[in-house]
């Protein structure tokens, strides 16, 4: 038997060249398949066509239809098969064509994959992956971000990385880790020129549940992460050269479980903290946040804890009512203002 | 020429279903060409023939436009064929462009809005989901003994959906006067794989709900009418639901459902080239001016993104937005 | 045609005796129905054998198959069914068996219903309901609370009563209200003997969105609801006589849109805030509400905020680990202490 | 007397099925009599003749301890059906009673236990859900090429659940070696209503998802085996998934399959009253004994509830339920 040659589009790493945030999420794929047998893909339209955003193209045709398959329209069903083949060993990474249509497998996943380590039905190495995000004109059904559907699940774990490095880096994580994986790709960063990098020629992983320093300050704390980390650097930038005020900006990376030691240790010097978030006010990250702060950093503060967020509401389809709907890099500084003020 | 060869529709008629199929394509076509000259961000699902096939079904309903007609629900890829329920053509332009003066004022995407009193319903994009919703929509026209019926159209794939199978068994087993039509293009979203199940005819999931199936042709219009009558014949008369499988051919080399019905009319006398030309650039005329006028209309202001979430509770601007974030904020803005 | 005796048990409060919190929201489906032809139930074994609970208990015999729908193991379906109902000018009851079991229709819940009105499909009168929350050795399908599995959702509404008055009350305003709302029952204040009382023999509704002052107090505001309301009544009781303690517990009753406003007055007043919730922790509602007391009292704040909640597991079965699972009566104690002190 | 005339039984294996029969129907009404007498809080949903046909399902498959066997799993109404797994009785009992020596020291409920190695997954409440996971867990056997197959009871009121048709459906399309057993009493818990469906027999099922399938008598256990077996060898031949229907008399009187079998048994002479009813008052014994026993057995201790909720990350016990609650919560307590 002929060894196949890799796809030449997944070697750009191998070669030097840099690569997209998507490029480096199909480069951890397909690394992690070549590395261990027993990981394998499930999704929609993930084979013959490559995925809708592509991020398996060729993939198909280089590990065969019993590792790369394409599933009938029915989330609930193919991530339950996952968690069947986890049970037998298998490492399943299951894609959902975007993430708003994860809502189906809601059940699945908060009552059988959550729950079957602590009943006892041992580890469950799978992943669940896909597209999130506003920005694209793609309506209420097809820009959401979906961490808050599954943060209030004890057993589950959360990640959403900001750039190619850290998506390559905490999606091999992802897949090695014993425990279900929710992981959110967000769609403005797949193909953002801006991002593309040289990543290390090396297997490396990006270890799930730590937070990130993106950017050193004294003066505030910004939380954020995913494509909200670019709109905080870019205020923090800005506060910088037009305020002279140092904001400290932490990317979460992995949302569940929450890194309080990072954005602890950093209210504890800063004494202000801003959460910037894409997703919707009323009941997201930002609250629990608060929260541990409270619990934790209380004695710190210098002033309340706030959040700049998208406003509750469905996510709305014309551009010019999205772009109010999302939280801009404007309000990010405003919000900074405000509490540098304080 | 017999009046009344084709399924008992006279030569008005007749004239009136070609035009809705030619509408029905032109209306896509133009949201194509709207997409291809980047005044349409997002492309609009619609594939050869579905919009027409939906046209053809749409034909068959009791059309009113006082909430008392039937109800249909478009597929995403049949988006085209809401015109027989009376909807205007420069509202579908200002919906899939977004604008300010459409139905749902930018809300939706393309196809999704509605109009309860003229009887349709647009696609939502969770596959199946429509189906469950109008069961309860044709539970109320039972439990209220009015004589109407829903029609509800899904791709093929659609059905390998838990809500597509809850939507189809709840009707089925309340007896809701619903007809579920199945558009069998499984060579699916051009994507080369049939793999929603193992089947190749749909027909066969009919006894599976205890419920009567047919399968027709998506070439033959007329045949796609006829069958789309009487299975909404059948579930008016206290028949339950139904189902309806529309067959396009497996290579997507669709036989186009106007071509075939055009040439049906001309042959069989029915209509005479120069009219059916007429019918033709006329309608192509008023699209292209739709879209036009469409397109000159303005966006939504953002912040129209607030109201509305709740019937009876405002939700607040962000406060960043306000001149003095601070008192936003102690005014319990967002 | 004869018209129908109501049946014995539905007449408790017309006669002047105390009922519990199941009878009360029995009642109030009774006379809603009875009030309006167009309101109507959907629910797995809601006739024949009238609930899980017995909550529609004679509904049938009264209403007939019209009214009283026996649907088959669906809850996204016949969820669904009930907004298409609510479409069309009905407005439909679902009870949901145990609310472990509306995660099948998370999708159409979140998606569909609460998006409706915004994406210009008009009203949607509907109300789901159905037994919550722990105690009863349930194990982990059996006993969750699913209020943060919507809060998250804009569009929708969250009541959680914690006593037989307001849920006649809240259940007669849900139904009426043009929006969605999910209505949470605790099993365990079902038959609770201690909270049988006389309720008004009139048609009184408890609007949404207004929390209640059950205790006033100067040292330290607890907020809560549902069963936890009891336990922090009774934590209070005992503060006031072993500590000499005054401890204020708000109601909230609703739980979105929150009442913000009542909990500011009482913080801005004592200083301190606990919450308390039955639900698990991490992404409990106890986050959002630190975060909206931030934003608007931190000048007030004399201390943290704190929680006291369920541990962040699966809810486990047997009595002993379920005991420690859920917050108890001396948790409260506890807590509150610790922040007197503070 | 033949000794092969039971579907190919010799009299041992006869006798084995006999006493996986009378096991199941006795841990039932242990569990019963333990409800009944208050050591037991929440009730257990068996009903009359599940467990007993569900472990003639079970005598049908290839069972091993190492996990190369196949795997099954009982509905919620058939759980007193696990022992011919190699299941400890004294477990089934501590398993029910949340005792901390039970398979899930207390964990889970009553029948949600499972042990892969010996090929037995004990129900989940959500109805269909482990149509989905036996899905994949066949679909592991057919990638890796093994030479197994999965079995999945649910009762019929569970056909309506989408889960139920996802997983079906995606078992059926990728040809996973799975049988689904529906045990059809469609007078459903006790509650006088058949609303699942419109149908009277759920094998109309199979054609609709391309599968085949067939329907057995409950009250025959032999019949139920071998159509089991059937069903299992044609799977474990690459023939994908299949399902049967067994059927239960739909007044809910169902005859007593324990009782059918005892009775052939002694009419075809393959066994004498004494030898049964010698193994009926020793099965008893046994569970009478390892209820006593599990019984006698201590509960977890409290703050067992914390652990093992992630493999890797450990969350802390309760801030409040420390000596200093204080230094807890500055420790980083819940
Ligand atoms: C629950 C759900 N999952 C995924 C999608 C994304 N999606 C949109 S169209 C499509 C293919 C649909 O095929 P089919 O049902 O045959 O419809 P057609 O494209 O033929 O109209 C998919 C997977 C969706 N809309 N809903
Ligand atoms: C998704 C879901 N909804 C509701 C329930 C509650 N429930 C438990 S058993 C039952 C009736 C089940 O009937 P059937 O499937 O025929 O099983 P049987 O009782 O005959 O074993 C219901 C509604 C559930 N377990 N899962
Ligand atoms: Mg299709
Ligand atoms: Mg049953």
């Amino acid at each position: 038997m002929t060894r196949l040659a890799i796809p030449e589009h997944l070697l750009k790493t191998r070669r030097g060249e840099p690569v997209t945030f998507l490029e480096a999420i199909s480069e951890a794929l397909f690394e992690e398949m070549v590395r261990d047998e027993s990981v394998f893909l499930l999704g929609e339209d993930i084979g013959v066509y490559g995925g809708a955003f592509k991020v398996t193209r060729d993939f198909l045709g280089y590990f065969g239809a019993n590792r790369v398959i394409d599933t009938p329209i029915a989330e609930g069903g193919f991530t339950g098969a996952a968690a069947g083949a986890a049970h037998m060993g298998l490492r399943p990474v299951v894609e959902i064509q975007f993430m708003d249509f994860i809502s189906p497998a809601y059940d699945v996943i908060t009552n059988y994959i959550a729950t079957s380590l602590y009943r006892g039905a041992g580890p469950m190495p799978l992943v669940i992956r896909g597209p999130v995000g506003g920005g694209n004109r793609g309506g209420p059904f097809h820009s959401q971000n979906v961490e808050m559907a599954f943060f209030h699940t004890p057993g589950l774990k959360i990640v959403y990385p900001s750039n190619p490095r850290d998506a390559k880096g905490l999606l091999k994580a992802a897949i090695r880790d014993d425990n279900p994986v929710i992981f959110e790709e967000h769609k403005a960063l797949y193909r953002a020129p801006a991002l593309r990098e040289v990543l290390p020629d090396e297997d490396y992983v990006v270890p799930l549940g730590e937070a990130r320093t993106v950017r050193e300050g004294r003066d505030l704390t910004i939380v954020t992460y995913g494509a909200m980390v670019h709109r905080s650097v870019e205020a923090a930038e800005r506060l910088d050269r037009d305020d002279g005020l140092s904001v400290e900006v932490i990317d979460l990376r992995t949302l569940l479980p929450l890194d309080d030691d990072a954005i602890v240790r950093s209210v504890r010097r800063t004494g202000r903290l801003l959460v910037v978030h894409e997703d919707t006010r009323t009941g997201g990250i930002a609250g629990e946040i608060a929260m541990r702060v409270n619990e934790k950093a209380f004695e710190w503060l210098d002033g309340p804890i706030l959040r700049v967020t998208a406003i509750d509401a469905p996510v709305p389809y014309s551009g010019s009512l999205e772009d109010y709907f999302l939280p801009q890099t404007e309000d990010v500084v405003k919000a900074s203002r405000y509490l540098a003020a304080y | 020429m017999a009046e009344h060869d084709a399924h008992g529709l006279g030569r008005a008629e007749l004239h009136q279903l070609y035009r809705a199929l030619v509408l029905a394509k032109s209306a896509d076509a133009s949201l194509d060409s709207l997409h291809r000259t980047g005044s349409l961000e997002t492309s609009v699902a619609s594939r050869p023939g579905r919009s027409e096939v939906a046209a053809a079904a749409a034909f068959a309903l009791r059309r009113a436009d006082d909430g008392t007609g039937d109800l249909m629900v478009l597929s995403g890829s049949s988006a085209g064929a809401v015109f027989l329920f009376g909807l205007d053509l420069v509202d579908f332009f200002r919906q899939h462009l977004g604008r300010a003066t459409g139905p749902t004022r930018g809300r939706d995407a393309g196809g999704s809005w509605l109009d309860f009193s003229r009887g349709f319903v647009g696609p939502l994009a969770s596959h199946g989901t429509m189906i469950e919703v109008m069961a309860g929509v044709t539970l109320a026209m039972r439990l209220r003994g009015e004589d109407r019926v829903g029609v509800v159209l899904y791709g093929a794939e659609a059905s390998a959906a838990g809500a597509w199978h809850e939507g189809v068994n709840f009707a089925a087993a309340q007896s809701c006067p619903l007809v579920l039509v199945v558009e069998n293009d499984e060579w699916g979203s051009n994507r080369g794989v049939p793999r929603s199940s193992r089947l190749s005819t749909f027909q066969a999931k009919g006894p599976g709900y205890g419920i009567g199936s047919e399968s027709v042709d998506a070439a033959d219009a007329l045949a796609v009418f006829d069958s789309i009558r009487r299975a909404t014949g059948l579930a008016r008369a206290g028949d339950g639901t139904r189902l309806v499988e529309v067959r396009y051919p497996v290579d997507g080399s669709a036989a186009d459902p106007t071509w075939v019905l055009r040439t049906r009319m001309l042959e069989s006398g029915w209509a005479t080239t120069q009219e059916l030309d007429a019918l033709e650039s006329e309608v192509a005329g008023a699209c292209t001016a739709a879209s036009e006028q469409a397109r000159a209309e303005p966006v939504p202001e953002g912040r129209d993104a607030v109201p509305g979430v709740y019937t009876d509770v405002e939700l607040p601007a962000p406060w960043t937005r306000a001149l003095h974030p601070g008192a936003a904020l102690a005014e319990g803005a967002l």
